[in-house]
């Protein structure tokens, strides 16, 4: 049993060690575009691995998380159209391109719509639960429609990628390390959480919610400081991914946006620390060799996703490091 | 005479026109075990779900320390000091015997928003979760996951569990379901010793237990209590004898 | 393979005239060729690819991707075609929310972009630039044209289009030429599929003409249910929703409306009957106004690599700006904002035969610019 | 506003609750007896749609196509059932979301690959052509009151059904305790495949009715099925008669709240910013529905038990 929890580790240092010598080989190769796409990865993974802090930990299926990713990007679009246009908020307030007041924006905006949302949804369970968050990001998905102020259906350009104390964040490669660095910490943090008293709380509360309350501890207050937290993560890697495409549009908000980041997860291997990392760089890759091979990739993705749900349930990981070992 | 610790006021509890608790009334007093007692669906269950706050009564009075908990949620009662067990085991499957002890020592201690330490360094669960195994006697299974102790071993861990709440008083239900008779005697030996450290609220079975442990014993038919006193009495008792113990003389 | 074939000896022929500055050219296309709305896209890469093979130009390649109509895929597909494969030029979108997607950043990088369909008003004033080129219309060029033909028959019309960007231009646009009097203005929910409260809506409102529009399977849905209303009052919209690719699921439900377009198949010059020609001999179908504006970017496209090398941007761009080419719908020029300067018109759904397809009724407006014309420092 | 033009928006909005009812019962269903989640309910509805439309093009009866959608939705629903779904059963939710959802890609993706993208054509039957004038004056399209006779239809049908019939009794059964049913020596695959396809044939129905009304194309089905959850969410889960109440609740309040929110802000605001502002909050109004049903009642409004 200890094996398999080195083996874990092998893996998870081989994925770290792979997500970031190929964009440095790719850079040295003057392909540029293989960074890019590498950068993809890393931020979807941020955002996958934000939903697995619920979905992974708590046992709890939010089908919404676009609308924390989607509100992410738009903290990031709004406060860069303002910086760019020099139209101030309100209040005095005025945009900003420093990433760094960008990303606290963006992690107090769906901070708050994440507690919001999970006020009301967590009372609820099951199938409910997935439905009822569902319908909140499509609430906001027909705001954002709709609300012509930013830009409505055609979404929101980022003129200029905004900027980073000390690093051209015009360079793909330097970006990319932004992102990968962000997604180290994040990782770290959701290793640290995991084995600290409240990671064991809310574990708890997906393996027995009845038990945790019997033992004095509301599982409610649990789940909603992990929805919280998961909801300021998505969203964290919601800015970043409208600095990558330097574009914001409200199909980060749609619902086929949070069945991608589940399916991420999946893939790679639920509950698992580097599941969504594994997830992420097996999606794209299929997307993009798949994609370059058929129109038809969607079809071709749908079969391979039933076949990992009905015969490779550990998901990738699950596959390189055998099954998941608890203390 | 002292001043119950738990004190229960004319409880009833309907479903519908089902009277699933009529009016009951009954205390546990400090040092005692107060067995519950009577047939199958007699209510037993449903009255212990409404002590611990699983159910909401129809009407009545509890009163635990001297405060009203009707109102109270189920974590609210067992922060206050009422610890349960469950008729079925639940426990959290795939964590080890150890962290499910762990838990409870965390909640006790009110500090699971705490996100960064590791607790399995913290010699502040570790250690008094290990003893607390070794006093129900599951130490030397203390690392493997919940999932895979055998029935027996999970009522231990059961009782481990409530033990590590530091609980004013005990609400077991059935804890020898699914024992052997090993397993009894020796668990009935421990709840013997335990009744000093807080009072048990007993519902169970296995009579021979029953006439061993019990201080007082209340017998539930249909909802209501028809009888309440100690072993001899309700031995002697001759409606509990027709309506429970099934003796027409 | 007979195709192939026959492009050979088109090309040989153009070789041995010897004309073009035989250089290659790299294109990136990047349309919408699977998920909703896909027939477009296949419209425009159809035409667009018959139209470099009939060229002859065999110097010419073209790389065409997918972007199944989600922004984010368009960026990515784009920040490939741009870094990895080093196109010349682009094009191929379909959708105004792909387009600000990837225009803004592909003309930053100085790539030159072609639009074969969409124009939003965003790229067309302040923010329009030397690298973006609009072969298409400006999104607000058919709904003001519709508006000023209203003006002719109707005095009280209703309103109608989804509650997003392209449909509050086209009510704005609308209104920026009709005169008379709005029976009603309604937005409904973007992929909307039942309209009908919008119809018991317009029913009750005492209007005497109603313009909508309603892109793909939301056109479709209304008219079909407007037909089933027993609402009889005349329709008018923009050829979006009467184009060549959604006639067919319609069917009879469309006849008699009018619409307008700066195409139709029927208009009268040479370039336009070779082009109708030709896409029906190689795909089996009538040409929407969207394989028009692929056919003609291809053209321009053709046009000016015979007077500029595409690695000299400069002067590439001054010859795309001169449009020295035959286009399908008769005049065509720049504005100042590299927006077409063209003729609209009016056209009417009817019947050939078994196949639905439109008719020109008139020419509502001539040499047309678009209103942001002005906005555009360049 | 007229008190007509009410009536006629009220009618509008019950034609629309009983389309979505014929989604929603099937959905229900499937979750009642089986647990299942189904995403894919609504690519049933696209197949229920597509089949209608090629049979009535190449027999010229819509009567046939409406034959040829039931079979072919619950033939691809059986097909499923017995080669994906029925591994479902035992997985959580997590697992069904994901490989239904899988389904939706491979059900669109294939049904573009034989039908390509262009939207297909399929008109209402001459027989329902007509408009019919209500009591009171009122004219309303003949097929949209057919639709709702339909679903009423099918409401009373599946009433009876369960009630009444021995598939009823086992779907009961089903629904209470999956162990018994086996215990009383029903086959329970069996049934599970009868549920399955009874219930992709209601959405076949659906996607037949709506096909004349709406565009035939792929992807049809996605909105339709997010609606469809939304209706059994509020209903309770498993519940038909959640299901039905659901769905005209959210049909009406759609429909009235289209209607009547541009016409309320327009006391407030110029009537072109009214016409925006008002849609724009119509569009959220079931989501905000749904979510006070379930602040209110976790459980929907009839729930069947989770």
């Amino acid at each position: 049993m200890r094996q398999h929890l080195r083996r874990e580790t092998l893996v998870n240092a081989g994925l770290a060690v792979l997500l970031l010598a190929a964009p440095a080989i790719a850079a040295m190769a003057g392909e540029p575009f293989y960074v890019t796409l590498a950068t993809r990865m890393a931020i979807l993974a941020l955002a996958a691995v934000g939903l697995n802090f619920v979905l992974g930990l708590g046992g709890l299926v939010s089908f919404g998380h676009a609308a924390f990713f989607g509100i992410g990007g738009y903290a990031a679009g709004i406060l860069a159209t303002h910086a760019f246009n020099q139209e101030p908020f309100p209040f005095g307030l005025s945009g900003t391109n420093q990433m760094l007041v960008i990303w606290l924006a963006a992690l107090i905006a769906s901070g708050i719509v994440a507690l919001l949302i999970g006020l009301v949804s967590l009372r609820t369970s099951g199938v409910y639960f997935i439905m009822i968050t569902l319908a909140f990001a499509q609430m906001i998905y027909y705001f954002a429609i709709s609300w012509p102020a930013y830009g409505g259906e055609d979404g929101l350009s980022i003129y200029v990628r905004n900027a980073f104390p000390g690093v051209n964040t015009l360079d793909p490669l330097s970006f990319f390390l932004i992102c990968y660095v962000l997604l180290m910490i994040v990782l770290a943090f959701f290793a640290t959480l995991r084995n600290s008293r409240f990671g064991a709380a809310l574990q708890a509360a997906r393996q027995n919610p009845v038990r945790l309350a019997s033992v004095g501890v509301e599982p409610f207050r649990i789940r909603l400081v992990a929805f919280v937290i998961s909801g300021m993560i998505t969203g964290l890697a919601g800015a970043l991914f409208a600095d990558l495409n330097r574009f914001v549009s409200p199909s980060m908000l749609s619902w086929h946006m949070s069945g991608e980041l589940i399916v991420l997860i999946i893939l790679g291997g639920t509950g698992r620390l580097f599941g969504p990392v594994a997830g992420a760089i097996l999606y794209i890759l299929f997307e993009y060799f798949l994609g370059g091979i058929t129109e038809r990739w969607q079809l071709f993705l749908g079969l391979i996703l039933l076949a990992v749900v009905l015969f490779a349930r550990g998901g990738l990981i699950g596959l390189l490091a055998g099954k998941v070992r608890h203390d | 005479m002292t001043e119950p610790l738990l004190d229960i006021r004319n409880l009833c509890k309907n479903f519908g026109a089902l009277k699933a608790t009529d009016n009951v009334s009954l205390d546990l007093r400090p040092g005692e075990i107060h067995a519950l007692i009577g047939p199958n669906g007699a209510g037993k269950t449903t009255l212990i779900h409404q002590i611990a706050g699983t159910l909401q009564p129809s009407s009545g009075t509890i009163r635990f320390l001297g405060r009203d908990i009707g109102g109270m949620s189920m974590p609210g009662r067992t922060r206050l000091g009422l610890g349960r067990t469950f008729q079925i085991s639940s426990l959290t499957l795939e964590f080890s015997a150890l962290r499910n002890v762990m838990l409870a020592l965390q909640a006790r201690q009110g500090s699971s928003f705490r996100f960064f330490r590791p607790v399995m360094r913290d010699r502040s669960l570790t250690d008094p979760a290990y003893e607390t195994l070794e006093r129900v006697g599951l130490h030397e299974r203390a690392m493997v996951a919940a999932g895979e102790l055998s029935h027996g071993e999970r009522r231990q861990l059961e009782i481990a569990i409530a033990l590590a709440l530091g609980s004013k008083a005990f609400l077991l239900d059935e804890p020898m379901a699914g024992m052997d008779s090993e397993g009894s005697q020796a668990l009935t030996r421990f709840l013997d010793g335990l009744r000093r450290e807080a009072p048990i609220l007993l519902v169970e079975h296995d009579m021979d237990a029953v006439f061993a442990l019990a201080d007082r014993i209340s017998v539930l038919v249909y909802g209501r209590v028809i009888a309440t006193g100690t072993v001899e009495e309700i031995r002697r008792d001759p409606e509990v004898r027709h309506a429970y113990l099934g003796e027409d003389d | 393979m007979k195709k192939i074939i026959a492009a050979g000896l088109v090309g040989l022929a153009m070789g041995v005239s010897g004309t073009a500055m035989a250089e290659p050219i790299k294109i990136g296309m990047i349309t919408t060729l699977s998920g909703g709305g896909a027939g477009l896209g296949v419209d425009v890469r159809d035409a667009f690819e018959l139209a470099i093979e009939k060229s002859g130009n065999s110097e010419i390649e073209v790389i065409t991707e997918d972007d199944a109509r989600k922004p984010e895929l368009a960026v990515q597909i784009a920040d490939k075609m741009i870094q990895s494969d080093e196109v010349d030029l682009m094009t191929g979108i379909i959708w105004s929310n792909l387009a600000m997607a990837v225009v803004p950043s592909a003309t930053a990088q100085d790539v030159i972009y072609l639009s074969p369909n969409a124009g939003p008003s965003a790229l067309a004033g302040a923010n329009c630039n030397e690298n973006y080129f609009n072969v298409a219309y400006q999104n607000d060029n058919f709904h003001e044209a519709m508006g000023n033909f209203a003006n002719k028959d109707y005095k009280k019309v209703f309103i109608l289009a989804p509650n997003y960007p392209a449909g509050k231009d086209s009510l704005t646009g609308f209104k920026r030429f009709y005169k008379g009097e709005l029976a009603g203005e309604v937005y409904t929910k973007l992929g909307q599929t039942d309209y009908a409260a919008e119809i018991a809506q317009i029913r009750a409102s005492g209007a005497d003409a109603v313009f909508f529009f309603l892109p793909g399977g939301m056109g479709i849905a209304f008219t079909k249910q407007y037909a089933q209303s027993g609402v009889d009052l005349p329709l008018m919209g923009p050829a979006f929703s009467f184009s060549q690719d959604v006639l067919p699921a319609m069917g009879d439900a469309a006849l008699g409306i009018k619409n307008s377009a700066s195409w139709s198949h029927d208009l009268d010059n040479e370039a336009n009957k070779a082009f109708v020609e030709a896409f029906k001999a190689e795909y089996g179908r009538l040409p929407s106004v969207y394989a028009a504006q692929a056919w003609d970017t291809a053209n321009l496209i053709l046009a000016a690599a015979e007077k500029a090398s595409v690695k000299d941007k400069e002067a590439f761009r001054a010859a795309l700006k001169q449009a020295d080419f035959a286009s399908v719908r008769g005049k065509f020029s720049f504005n100042t904002n590299n927006h077409p300067i063209q003729d609209l018109y009016v056209r009417e759904v009817v019947k050939e035969g078994d196949v639905l397809t439109n008719k020109i009724v008139e020419k509502t407006f001539t040499d047309h610019e678009d209103a942001y014309a002005a906005e555009c420092k360049m | 506003m007229s008190t007509a033009l009410i009536i006629e928006q009220t009618l509008n909005g019950l034609q629309f609750g009983v389309m979505l009812f014929l989604m929603a019962a099937g959905l229900t269903l499937i979750f009642g007896v089986m647990g299942l989640i189904n995403l894919a309910h609504g690519s049933l509805y696209m197949v229920g749609a597509f089949a209608c439309a090629v049979a009535a093009a190449a027999t010229g009866s819509f009567w046939i196509g409406l034959a040829a959608s039931l079979a072919a939705a619950a033939a691809a629903g059986a097909l499923i059932e017995v080669t994906v779904i029925r591994k479902l059963y035992e997985r959580d939710h997590l697992d069904q979301v994901l490989a239904t959802f899988a389904l939706i890609l491979v059900f669109s993706e294939g049904t573009r690959w034989i039908f390509g993208s262009f939207p297909l054509y399929l008109n209402i039957p001459q027989l329902l052509g007509g408009v019919v004038t209500l009591p009171g004056g009122l004219p309303y399209p003949a097929y949209r009151l057919a639709i709702i006779l339909v679903g009423l239809a099918v409401a009373v049908g599946l009433y009876l059904l369960i009630s009444k019939t021995r598939l009823g009794m086992r779907i009961r059964a089903g629904e209470s305790d999956r162990e018994m049913i086996g215990a009383l020596g029903v086959d329970i695959r069996t049934l599970y495949t009868v549920v399955f396809a009874l219930g992709a044939a209601l959405a076949g129905l659906a996607g037949a009715l709506v096909g004349p009304l709406q565009s035939v194309q792929v992807g049809m089905g996605e909105p339709v099925l997010i609606l469809a959850f939304v209706v059994i969410v509020i209903g309770g889960i498993g519940s038909i008669k959640g299901a039905f109440i659901g769905a005209i609740l959210v049909g009406v309040i759609d429909t009235l709240g289209r209607f009547l929110l541009p016409l309320a802000l327009g006391v407030f605001l110029d009537p072109s910013q009214a016409a925006g502002v008002g849609a724009a909050l119509a569009s959220m109004l079931i989501y905000v529905f749904m979510a006070l049903v379930l602040a209110f009642r976790p459980t929907g409004l009839f729930a069947a038990g989770d």
